[in-house]
């Protein structure tokens, strides 16, 4: 079954993101939203992990929470996809369900 | 209730006392229980925590939730995982842990473990296979 | 599809509320059902009709109000952490022996039960919190 | 010594009401002086004659209100804290218009300076929160 | 409003928009102005992300405070003190930030920069020299 | 000036133990309370961490937060020593004062 998993926490601050991809498995979508949107930029101390989760599950940053972070979608890094309110629901039907780490 | 019978998934991730996240949690396990679904617990990070043995919290004039758990046995919740990454990068070993066991129905009510040490990968797997995943 | 909707953390403080809002309108929009929205732990606080936000911002309370009343939404606020919270409509007032209540119209308040109920009946469970 | 108290986070959902009543509790049992509690953030919260906890744990809200009574206590909810969060004294009720108020009457509504005059006024301000 | 005078130091360490204390923080500091104390504010952590520039919440409904961090100045808070480790934790530099300003009233109302960019050793000795630290 | 820092969180679900103790000044002094008790027992994968800390700062636990968590005395890492709340009351007054790592 595929799990849509969301984190909404800065990586920086909490160690939600590392727990949700040690435990997501091949082929699953996360979605980084709320203050979880860091994880998505280039150049951190992050971005190798992130990167290397990229292997085996398909990244998504929600585009409102970027935007509102002053973090313009080229400070993206290469492979995540940036989706709306409206992507976030669909993800959400896609995937069998839906798994927050809070 | 209903004649939908699906994979709960109650998702403990969180230490008790210093949020409330734990024991209401553990709240909707018990009222969940009324519905027959197929449940299970995993308890994993700080989540672990909340199964330690010896809780006292006079010190803190808060209610010991601790005790619930031996319950839900009888409430028919008996698959009950601990991720042991989670144990042993807290420096907890099971027997840190409340021993936990349901009585089966159908071996004499002999009494048998809810708690199930798993591997990270098994609890990767165990996410997998349910349903519903509640986060608290 | 079916959507069930939960909220861990009041207004303001965290934005698990707002994520909600906006996710639940954007499912509603593409012609989603969502069978419930329910409000936990402080969660319930979404709930009070007493707020008064500052005029250059959002108004969290009524924006969920106006989106259950085009939608008749089922917004249920949970009975054992609205007690511990302050969270109270008439029936609760009488019960506990308060003087006053504070729940908006739109809001009910039930039992645990109906979020196992709405997880069951659902084809998501979607949980915001912090 | 002069003691100023500041709590970020409601009752129950966080510990930190908790751990800032007994350290008030505990410095008032030394002889220390506590200039004034600052409740801001969720901590409005706090405030609410309205919770009605179960009966096998803490009240709260009582407990403050007691330490109060006993100590002449001098509680402060942040009014711009309180407004979004549905805090309600008389005062405010009348001003925005609301039809209800909701906070223990061992509590009071000001404004943010009181948290910056404790602070000035005080030998140490000892913050509570998430 | 008193004779005292101590050093205020805001301690700024969260992000901002995900959780309201940046924002109320930012209140408080407004307030705290007229009350004539030595104000510093310290951004380190995650809290340097409150100062990025072009921050736009019109897709989150929420109020756009950002602009406020460039009224400062008016206030007189003109020590604006922003860790170099946590920017480059995070792939930023100082470009990213607003460019805040205050006029020195000494020097023909010149602007003057406000914030500094201070090393984690720096940071350190600033908390050290502070009277009261405000955290939120 | 002497500071009294204080972590209330978890070191495995938060960052704040990590962000106090490499800002804490030599002879600081630093109280583990409410889930931040859970850095001061030994056997954990911060135990190195915190033994290196109190080469420079002197680390205190609140033992009502231990005794809730089930946590006994004698899992504390040796030369942290536990406090009660009059305990934590002494540490503020006697420290210039308290710097709270939320």
């Amino acid at each position: 079954m595929s799990t849509l998993h969301t984190v909404n926490k800065s990586p920086f601050e909490k160690t939600s993101l590392d727990a949700c991809l040690s435990h997501a498995s091949a082929g699953a979508n996360v979605l980084l939203m709320e203050d979880g949107v860091y994880a998505a930029t280039k150049g951190t101390a992050v971005e190798q992990r992130v990167k290397q989760a990229l292997d085996s599950v398909k990244l998504y940053v929600l585009g409102p929470d970027l935007m509102a972070r002053g973090l313009s979608e080229d400070r993206v890094i290469d492979g995540i996809s940036v989706v709306d309110y409206a992507g976030f629901v669909d993800l959400a039907a896609e995937n069998d369900k839906v798994q927050a780490w809070l | 209730m209903s004649e939908t019978i699906k994979q709960f998934l109650y998702l403990n991730r969180k230490a008790p006392y210093g949020t409330i996240y734990a024991w209401e949690s553990l709240e909707v396990v018990l009222i969940g229980a009324a519905f027959d679904q197929d449940v299970s617990l995993a308890f994993m990070d700080d989540g672990v925590y909340q199964l330690t043995k010896g809780q006292d919290t006079t010190g803190l004039g808060m209610k010991n939730f601790s005790p619930t758990y031996a319950a839900l046995g009888d409430y028919e919740v008996k698959k009950i995982f601990v991720e042991k990454e989670s144990l042993d990068e807290r420096g907890l070993t099971l027997d840190d842990l409340q021993h936990l066991v349901w009585e089966d129905e159908d071996d004499d009510w002999a009494e048998k473990d809810s708690i199930k040490l798993v591997s990270r990968e098994e609890m990767t797997a165990i996410m997998d296979g349910a349903d519903v995943v509640f986060s608290f | 599809m079916k959507f069930a909707i939960q909220i861990n953390e009041g207004p303001y403080q965290h934005q698990a509320s707002d994520s909600a809002y906006f996710f639940t309108k954007a499912a509603l929009e593409k012609g989603h059902e969502v069978f419930r929205v329910f409000f936990y732990h402080d969660g319930v606080n979404n709930a009070s009709r007493l707020t008064t936000p500052p005029q250059d911002d959002r108004n969290i309370v009524a924006r969920w109000a106006e989106l259950a009343e085009q939608h008749d939404l089922d917004m249920v606020v949970c009975v054992a952490a609205a007690q511990r919270r302050g969270m109270v409509d008439e029936g609760e007032m009488q019960r506990n022996g308060k003087d006053a209540t504070n729940i908006h119209p739109r809001f009910r308040i039930s039992g645990l039960g109906q979020l196992v109920e709405a997880a069951i009946q659902s084809d998501r469970l979607v949980v915001f919190g912090d």
